[in-house]
């Protein structure tokens, strides 16, 4: 089954690459670079999308997460740090604490992840399975439906959160002088 | 040698193994968020943690529960949402640094005790 | 709105009515408050008389009752769905209770004619505790008892850290909180009986009638003999009396060991004991060892103070064992002395912090050394203070006797659960403390009063003021009526007694 | 059917009518828009009242309407209402001294508008019958609230609004990740069908302690509460306010939402643990609380003090928890914001925010420092305020579930409340005022506002109507989850 | 009782007894004392006299005219008695009258001596400002003493034992801005207490007993009785009863431990060595009030209480034996003493003291098989009271006209004090029991008594007693009225108002012909079994004549000492050295006490006590507050600032409730 041989040996070369992406971008000690990092698991995660058969959201990745947050992480590096890109050590206890802390995390849930038995669905054989196939347009159908398996409400809310975090931004961040202060 | 390999990649991974993958990183995730002192890059950290939790809602929905998109939905949304927090948060690190001159969150510690 | 609803609703309007006086004019609000209290004192004397019309005729059966049969009774429902009831009603002991309260206020009252600053909130908060005292002593609800009971309590903070004196602060917050903790046990209590009771009631009754297994009454009977204990200056609780008393104004001394206090025992008797006889029977001994030391270790605490305030609050303590002491005694004598007890020693230390008050406001000193041969210029006050302190020593002729002698023979003769020879030399120990009161009250005494005039500013202090003469000369007059007429409140008492041992008898079990 | 939803769309509708109001009016007339939000706020309670009898789905089920969520989306209004009520003096300005330190808040319109979608965030997200709207209706009651955390644009609310945001998008990611584990154990979004699907396993009990960090952030639960000191302190006031009202009041929401409806058939497998971390939030608290000398950052311990007794009712199956939890909570927030009333009042009027400032507070400002106390004495639980009745309820479920020691160091614990709430009591009544201090100027907003919180607050503590009513609506609601 | 039995006036309206004093203390205390001190007095004598009119009347009632009474048989009965204080059923304590010989003779007794002693004050304390408070104080301790007179039941008697004892503080420390005087009070106080404190626990024991034995035993018995009576508890089969039941603690039966604890509160009333101590300071008081309460009816009360108890403290024979020897002991061990002090006053106290010591020895002598003793005792009671009260008014009379305490002050006065001197060398002979006067009669009563009783030792040391009684008694005499006057006071010395030698003249005349009552038809021994024991009267020669020869010794070697010059004695003085000085210091018992309360109750119970209260119990409530600050600003430690150590603590919390709910999940499943 050659598609099953790619398809995994694509999860671990896109896997690898993920993980060392993440893994520079948490040790690195320029923002700008670790950005760039950040841009190469996202990608690495798109493309465990479409592994996954969400082409869609793999679209979507690229265009929101990678072509957006991350430029607008990169404004955030530009506006915020203009003088020192590199960024100073954090200390060696709070290193170890952190090590300890999420390697624990991670060695308990994969413990739990390899220990438990999900309910896999029996149709899911192989890459091919049967399911549904487009989903671009289940998704944006959905999105807009009212009915018993509709996302209107949540499409709403989101909008909502949306404007607000705009507003939000906008009032927070407008250059101007606070009274009364020092 | 290379029949173990292909007898190890005619499996595809399981849903076991892509838990473990975003559990590994997320837990980068966690360790970036705890360490970095650059409050942007913690940002960014927090990016890899939503993602990994997007991660997850997708291949639930692939292993899982197929016949729907439920999973698909949420990483859509997810992704908003993390635009939503960047947006907030850039715009309070911006505000802050007018007035510190710096977003170094070792530093923020003038209310403390 | 029945009677005894206006026992606890009359300060409540008094409370209002200060408040509403315009704070420019503190005669005023003195008046009002006298007007109050004195109207209160008559209400409480109607009462007495209609308690009696109702309750006379049961006297015969209580003997043989198993539950408390509560007299003019109203009940209205609350907290519906929790069993919570406004249930408030009298019996014999809330009865002699609402007396004292009565008096005491009335001549905290007049005790505190002389408090020009902040006048209005005094009397506002005054008045305010008091109406929580009220509210405890006749409420028969447990939810309703707790609301009164932290009512009466945190008053005191302010009246304390307001017009106290010395380190107010300090004392103020100390007993407060030490209050509260003991409070918090017994709300602990409380709820575990209102649930393990399984009658979705907080109505004394009713949860007298449930049945409790001795394991559960075992854990909860000292949460709730503890939880009174630290207000009935349960030794080792008892460090808030001291400071607490010592820092106060005189009216606020006056009701807070007078009557406040009185609400720890009152509560041992009538919630622990009524409602886990056998917990009762468990601790007892316990209880009346820790008792015992409560006495003599007041007693001979209050030996070397110096501070007639201090002194008054170690003899507080040793009195107070008195009230502890023959609630964990368990039978009919005990519990009638120790009710006594708390009827005697709220008027006795009232008069006595009624009276340091009125000699503070004179000398401005509480110091005793520093005082000396004042009977020359205060023969009033003098006498006063000679008649509590020989009321303290258990003088018979004064209500301390009936008192202590009740309690000595209770504990004397023993109950069918304990090692009758352990409560024996408990109770012999205890009475030891009759020649160490003596001891240290005619010390004091004869140091502030006789002897000859130490320092010449004395020499043209005044006597009593008329206010004054009311005060004390009422509470000499109680002390008097009672201790050679005992009869009157024995009466009273007697039928509300019988149902509490009556059920020691009955639920009863050795272990 | 539409009128299930009324609410909320009358709630969005007024923060559009703001947004477009406030485009179009000149400042000074942008005093039209406070009143304009309450009877926009008004008219959703009025919804609310008029759905009321009325419970049924919406959206395919994603939206529901039952007896719970009248009463939360109910105080959710209300706590807006009154914080927009306590932010009038700061935002139009009219009260506040004209040396004095806070500065004024600008952009009134923006303010308003995102406290209403806030708002509707909460109202959805104790609708929400789904993962997928529960937590996007999460973000929507969280995200601009870190906005509005920082809306002072200083330094402390910079620092207040970096912590915010970075501990918020912790917590979230967490909560997302828990989220995405029940999603894996069962295939379903709906909460319903979840908690069907769900069995014990060490994958639940993964999900199920992310699922708690991101409610103990919202709830401010020991060891999730850190953010909350700085974030109290450095906001301003009258978002302080909100933040431990609203805000807290979502996360018993959610909690309600997940522990009730999602976990509700195994209750007994973190009964002890939700035991232990009551105990472990009430001492915490309250031992943070009394060395505090801000008197707002006094106030986030004080809060997070009371976040323990709140989840008490989470302990077991009781007829009386739900009630017991709401009524709880309203007593909570009508009683804290007597105290913020006071709070803002105070440091409107002096701009200052330490303790010792309120020395002789009694003695220039009596029925100012009256409320204070009561609604201070509220909170440590006094009788016969409502504060009292409604630990005594919470109380009484611990107890009615056999953690009796729980009740033991519940009552400690609120006996090492009294002792800082009496800190500043004492600076009030105790301590005379500072040299030629006048009495402070009230204004008449203020002044009602704290005089109606405080006597709703001794209210609900003396008639049982409220409470008959809610526990009425509410004591079969449970028992549709937890067996 | 028989109730058909017709009673007199006084007998069936015996409550006037107590009500006169009492109500006459009420009425001049609170309303006439304000108004006018003089009326105050009036009044208040006036009271007593109507009481002892109406005590009179009363004896005369029940020793005449009861039936029986002419044959000799005096049945104890209550004509009046009140619920007082109920315990609990079958415990009640009636307030009442018992009338038996002893308690009507005691009547007469205090009636009559306290009324004299009215009159005298009223001459005595003339003009002096706590006139008025005097008299209240003087009625309030003549209706206590009254009361625990007649008192039919312990707790009666231990009632008005306090109130007597409260009186006695009071008036001791009349001069109360006088230190010694306010010393001498409370001690007074605080020594009896600390005797009543055995009383108490007595009672309880008795009451306890008394109790249980009360519902066993048949109703002929407890007919109208409570446990508390004392026609209850002297009842034979209750004796019987506590012998049988009632056991032991330590060895010691209870009833022997009982009986031994009441008497330790009579020997505080009564002075009994160890406890004497407070009886001389007591003489800090006004003369009368020494007179009245000290010498003549207060002390007596110990020997009192031990006469009414006497059926049960003759069931435990130890006890008995107890009294004998303690009072025995005192008699020499006061007699002693007396001999060596210059205070006038002191020296009567001694000499009280010696003689109580005679009553309580008579006591202890007797049984039912020797029941003169009891007769005797009572006897002894009965004349000592007006001859002790003779002597201190006498002696007040002196210091009145003197000044001055001190023996050595007087000198001469026979001349310038007539009726006093005369009055005096009466009482002091009856004292010494010189025939015919009063002493002698009862005296040798008591020593018959100790001789018939086979106690010989207890007989030898009343001899000699006897002697020295006569020697300090003389000595007293001899100083004070012969001789020269020593100081200008003496020199100036008058005799004393009218008012206040009427009162002498009658003592003096009761002094003298007291003694031939016949006693013993009157007052003995109620057998056992019924009726009287057989008790004689009469003079026994073979005591009579030793303690007469005796007598004249002491009277003799005080003539030869101290009429005259002093240097003989002053030179036999110090030939004694430390001996003299250790007993003219009272055997330093006081510097004894003084160091057992000061030094070692004080130092090292009470204010360790203080101390650790102070600084353990409430250093543990401070500690716990310290703890909880420390505890907090500890925590505030840890609120760092640093966002990511709250990251870290947000990520651990995750961690931990894992594993919480895991480990719990284990152990359910």
């Amino acid at each position: 089954m050659i598609e099953n041989i790619v398809h995994t040996t694509l999860f671990y070369l896109f896997a690898a690459f993920a993980v060392l992406c993440a893994l520079a971008m948490v040790s690195t000690h320029r923002i700008l670079r670790a950005a760039l990092y950040l841009m190469g698991v996202l990608g690495a995660s798109a493309a465990f999308y479409v592994l996954l058969g969400a082409e869609f959201l793999a679209g979507v990745q690229i265009l929101v997460y990678v072509g957006g947050i991350v430029i607008l992480l990169v404004f955030a590096v530009m506006l915020t740090s203009s003088n020192n890109l590199i960024e100073e050590k954090p200390s060696l206890l709070r290193k170890l604490v952190a090590l300890i802390l999420s390697a624990s995390f991670f060695g308990i849930s994969s413990g739990i992840f390899l220990g438990a038995t999900f309910n896999v669905s029996s149709r899911l054989s192989g890459a091919s399975s049967e399911k549904i196939q487009d989903t671009t347009a289940a998704i944006g159908r959905a999105l807009l439906d009212q009915g018993e398996k509709g996302y209107v409400l949540p499409f709403e809310i989101i909008s909502l959160l949306l404007l607000s975090a705009l507003i939000g931004g906008i009032v927070i961040a407008r250059k101007t002088q606070p009274e009364g202060g020092k | 040698m290379g029949e173990n390999l292909v007898s190890f990649l005619e499996k595809t991974p399981d849903v076991s193994h892509w838990l473990v993958l975003s559990s590994l990183l997320f837990s980068i995730g966690l360790y970036g968020l705890l360490t970095r002192r650059n409050a942007v890059g913690i940002l960014m950290s927090v990016e890899l943690l939503l993602n990994s939790g997007a991660l997850n809602f997708i291949l639930f929905n692939r292993f899982i529960s197929p016949g729907n998109i439920d999973g698909q939905v949420m990483s859509i949304f997810v992704i908003a949402i993390a635009a939503a927090e960047v947006v907030v948060g850039m715009a309070i690190f911006v505000a802050l640094f007018q007035q510190r001159k710096t977003v170094d969150v070792t530093q923020m510690n003038m209310m403390k005790g | 709105m029945g009677l005894v609803s206006w026992l606890v609703l009359l300060p409540f309007l008094t409370t209002v009515a200060v408040v509403l006086t315009p704070a420019s004019k503190s005669r005023n609000i003195r008046w009002v408050a006298a007007l109050g209290t004195g109207a209160h004192l008559l209400l409480t004397a109607f009462v007495t008389w209609k308690y009696w019309q109702a309750a006379s005729p049961d006297f015969p059966s209580m003997k043989t009752a198993l539950a408390t049969k509560l007299y003019l009774v109203e009940r209205m429902p609350w907290f519906e769905s929790m069993g919570i009831q406004y249930f408030v009603g009298l019996d014999g002991i809330s009865m002699a209770m609402i007396i004292l309260t009565s008096i005491i206020i009335f001549t905290g009252v007049m005790a505190s004619w002389n408090v020009e600053v902040r006048t209005k909130e005094f009397f506002a908060l005054l008045l305010t505790l008091v109406t929580g005292v009220f509210g405890v002593f006749v409420s028969f609800d447990l939810f309703l008892f707790f609301v009164f009971y932290e009512l009466a309590v945190l008053p005191m903070y302010l009246l304390i850290g307001v017009w106290g004196t010395g380190p107010k602060e300090y004392s103020a917050m100390k007993l407060t909180l030490m209050l509260m903790v003991g409070s918090a046990f017994i709300l602990v209590g409380i709820l575990a009986l209102y649930h393990v009771s399984g009658t979705h009631s907080f109505d004394l009754i009713t949860l007298g009638q449930a049945t409790y297994d001795s394991d559960f009454q075992r854990w909860v009977f000292p949460m709730l003999f503890v939880g009174f204990g630290v207000l009935g200056a349960l030794y080792p609780f008892h460090t808030w009396s001291p400071d607490g008393h010592a820092s106060a104004p005189t009216a606020v001394s006056m009701l807070h060991a007078g009557v406040l206090m009185k609400l720890g025992g009152y509560g041992a008797l009538r919630i622990a004991v009524y409602l886990l006889p056998q917990g009762a029977q468990y601790w007892g001994l316990f209880f009346m060892a820790v008792t015992t030391i409560n006495i003599l270790y007041g007693s001979f605490g209050a030996i070397t103070q110096k501070d007639l305030k201090y002194f008054t609050a170690y003899s507080s303590v040793s009195h107070c064992g008195f009230v502890l002491f023959g609630v964990a005694a368990l039978n009919m004598m005990s519990f009638k002395g120790a009710i006594i007890q708390m009827f005697s020693h709220g008027i006795m230390t009232g008069l006595f912090f009624g009276l340091i008050g009125m000699v503070y406001g004179r000398t401005h000193t509480r110091i005793i050394p520093e005082m000396g041969g004042l009977a020359k210029v205060m023969p009033w006050l003098a006498t006063c203070f000679y008649i509590a302190g020989l009321a303290s020593l258990g003088l018979p002729g004064f209500s301390g006797f009936v008192a202590e002698s009740s309690v000595f023979l209770g504990g004397f003769f023993g109950n069918p659960w304990h090692d009758i020879t352990a409560m024996r030399i408990l109770t012999l120990l205890a009475t030891c403390s009759v020649v160490v009161t003596a001891v240290y009250v005619l010390r004091g005494l004869a140091k502030v009063f006789a002897g000859p005039i130490t320092d010449a500013h004395f020499e043209h202090l005044t006597d009593a003021t008329l206010t004054e003469r009311i005060s004390t000369g009422m509470l000499v007059a109680t002390l008097a009526v009672v201790g050679l007429m005992p009869g009157t409140l024995i009466n009273l008492i007697e039928s509300s007694v019988y149902p509490l041992v009556n059920r020691l008898h009955a639920i009863g079990g050795k272990f | 059917m539409f009128t299930l939803i009324l609410p909320e769309l009358i709630v969005i509708l007024t923060a559009f009518l703001i947004l477009g109001v406030d485009l179009f009016v000149s400042e000074k007339n942008r005093v039209v828009l406070a009143p304009l939000t309450l009877v926009g706020l008004g008219a959703a309670t009025a919804a609310i009242f008029f759905q009321m009898p009325e419970a049924g789905a919406l959206f395919g089920g994603r939206f529901a309407v039952d007896s719970v969520t009248w009463w939360f989306k109910f105080l959710f209004i209300l706590s807006t209402g009154i914080t927009i009520a306590l932010s009038l003096d700061m935002l139009d300005g009219r009260k506040v001294l004209e040396n004095a330190q806070t500065p004024r808040l600008r952009f009134r319109g923006e303010y308003y508008t995102i406290l209403l979608f806030t708002l509707s965030g909460m109202m959805f997200l104790v609708s929400a019958r789904d993962l997928i709207t529960l937590y996007v209706s999460l973000e929507l009651a969280t995200i601009p609230l870190f906005v509005l955390a920082s809306w002072k644009r200083d330094g402390n609310a910079g620092e207040a609004g970096l912590k915010y945001v970075i501990m918020g998008a912790l917590a979230s990611a967490l909560l997302l990740y828990g989220f995405s584990l029940l999603y894996g154990l069962t295939g379903q979004t709906d909460l319903h069908a979840i908690s069907q699907g769900l069995t014990p396993s060490p994958l639940l009990w993964l999900a199920v302690a992310l699922i708690v960090s991101g409610i103990g952030f919202k709830m401010t639960i020991v060891p999730f509460h850190f953010w909350a000191a700085e974030v109290y302190q450095g906001a301003p006031t009258p978002i302080t306010a909100y933040l431990s009202v609203a805000s807290k009041g979502a996360g018993l929401a959610l909690m309600f939402q997940l522990f009730f409806r999602v976990f509700g058939g195994f209750f007994k497998d973190w009964q002890i643990a939700i035991a232990v971390f009551a105990a472990l939030t009430m001492t915490l608290g309250n031992l943070g609380a009394i060395v505090q000398n801000n008197i707002k950052r006094f106030m986030a311990f004080s809060a997070i003090s009371q976040a323990g007794y709140m989840i008490m009712g989470f302990l077991g199956p009781q007829k009386e928890s739900i009630a017991s939890m709401i009524f709880y909570m309203w007593v909570y927030v009508i009683t804290n914001l007597a105290v913020f009333g006071v709070i803002i009042f105070h440091s409107n009027q002096t701009g200052k925010e330490e303790i010792t400032d309120y020395r002789g507070l009694a003695q220039t400002n009596p029925l100012m420092a009256l409320g204070m106390m009561l609604g201070l004495f509220g909170l440590a639980g006094i009788p016969p305020l409502s504060g009292f009745v409604g630990k005594f309820f919470l109380f009484s479920i611990a107890s009615a579930t056999g953690f009796h020691w729980l009740v033991a160091v519940a009552a400690v614990n609120s006996t090492i409340s009294l002792y800082y709430y009496l800190r500043i009591v004492r600076q009030m009544y105790i301590e005379p005022p500072a040299a030629g201090a006048k009495a402070l100027e009230v204004s008449p907003v203020l002044g009602f506002t704290v005089t109606t919180t405080v006597l709703a607050s001794v209210a609900l503590g003396v008639f049982p109507f409220f409470y008959n009513i809610v526990n009425a609506q509410t004591s079969g609601w449970m028992s549709l989850f937890v067996k | 009782m028989d109730q058909t039995m017709e009673l007199g006036f006084a007998l069936k309206n015996a409550w006037l007894i107590l009500a006169l004093p009492f109500f006459s203390f009420l009425i001049v205390g609170l309303f006439i004392r304000p108004l006018s001190k003089r009326a105050a007095g009036i009044v208040a004598t006036l009271a007593i006299f109507l009481t002892a009119c109406f005590a009179y009347r009363l004896a005369y009632e029940y020793f005449f005219t009861l039936p029986g009474a002419l044959e000799g048989i005096h049945k104890a009965f209550v004509p009046w008695s009140v619920e007082w204080l109920r315990y609990q059923e079958n415990m009640v304590v009636s307030l009442g009258i018992l009338t038996d010989p002893i308690s009507v003779m005691l009547m007469v007794v205090v009636t009559t001596v306290s009324s004299l002693v009215h009159l005298y004050s009223t001459g005595y304390l003339h003009g002096e400002d706590g006139y008025g408070r005097y008299f209240t104080y003087l009625n309030l301790f003549t209706f206590s003493m009254l009361g625990l007179v007649t008192a039919p039941n312990i707790v009666q008697m231990f009632v008005c034992w306090e109130l007597v004892g409260a009186s006695s503080f009071l008036l001791i420390g009349y001069y109360y801005d006088r230190p010694s005087a306010v010393a001498a009070a409370k001690k007074a106080f605080i020594v009896t207490r600390f005797a009543d404190l055995g009383f108490l626990i007595g009672m309880l024991i008795l009451g306890f007993f008394g109790f249980q034995f009360f519902g066993e035993l048949p109703a002929s018995v407890t007919q109208g009785l409570q446990p508390f009576d004392f026609m209850f508890l002297t009842h034979p089969e209750v004796g019987a009863k506590f012998l049988a039941q009632g056991g032991s603690f330590l060895g010691i039966s209870l009833v022997t431990l009982s009986m031994i604890l009441i008497y330790m509160g009579a020997a505080g009333k009564s002075a009994m060595f160890p406890l004497h101590i407070w009886l001389p300071d007591a003489m800090e008081g006004p003369t009368p009030v020494s007179a009245l309460i000290h010498a003549a009816t207060m002390v007596v009360a110990g020997v009192y209480l031990v006469a009414r108890m006497f059926p049960v403290f003759a069931v435990s024979g130890d006890a008995l034996l107890v009294v004998a020897y303690v009072g025995a002991f005192t008699c020499l061990f006061a007699a002693l003493i007396g001999c060596t002090q210059d205070d006038i006053k002191r020296v009567l106290a001694f000499s009280t003291l010696s003689q109580l010591g005679y009553m309580m020895f008579a006591l202890g002598v007797s049984s039912f098989e020797n029941p003169l003793g009891y007769t005797a005792s009572m006897f002894h009671l009965f004349t000592h009271a007006f001859f002790k009260a003779l002597l201190f008014l006498g002696a007040g009379s002196v210091i009145h006209a003197v000044h001055s305490n001190s023996i050595w002050d007087m000198g001469g006065l026979r001349k310038k004090m007539p009726v006093t001197h005369v009055t005096f060398l009466i009482a002091t002979l009856a004292i010494s029991g010189i025939f015919p006067l009063s002493g002698f009669f009862s005296k040798d009563e008591i020593l018959s008594a100790a001789l018939e009783s086979g106690h010989t030792n207890i007989f030898v040391v009343g001899l000699v007693v006897a002697g020295m009684t006569a020697f300090y008694m003389s000595r007293v005499y001899f100083v004070t009225f012969w001789g020269k006057h020593r100081t200008e006071g003496a020199h100036h010395a008058h005799e004393s108002p009218p008012v206040m030698l009427i009162p002498l003249i009658i003592l003096a005349v009761f002094s003298i012909f007291s003694g031939f009552i016949p006693f013993a038809h009157f007052v003995s021994l109620p057998s056992p079994h019924g009726g009287e024991g057989a008790a004689h009267g009469g003079i026994d020669l073979a005591v009579a004549l030793p303690s007469t020869a005796v007598a004249l010794l002491g009277i003799g070697l005080a003539a030869f000492f101290y009429s005259g010059d002093t240097s003989r004695i002053e030179a036999l003085s110090k030939s004694l050295g430390v001996i003299y000085t250790t007993i003219k210091n009272k055997f330093y018992i006081d510097e004894v006490y003084l160091f057992v309360t000061h030094k070692i109750i004080f130092r090292f119970i009470a204010a360790p006590i203080a101390w650790f209260d102070r600084n353990v119990v409430d250093g543990g409530v401070n500690l716990s507050a310290w703890g909880t600050r420390k505890a907090g600003s500890g925590l505030s430690r840890t609120q760092t600032g640093q966002v990511q150590t709250y990251g870290s603590w947000f990520v651990s919390g995750v961690l931990g409730i894992l594993l919480v709910l895991w480990i719990l999940s284990f152990e359910r499943h």
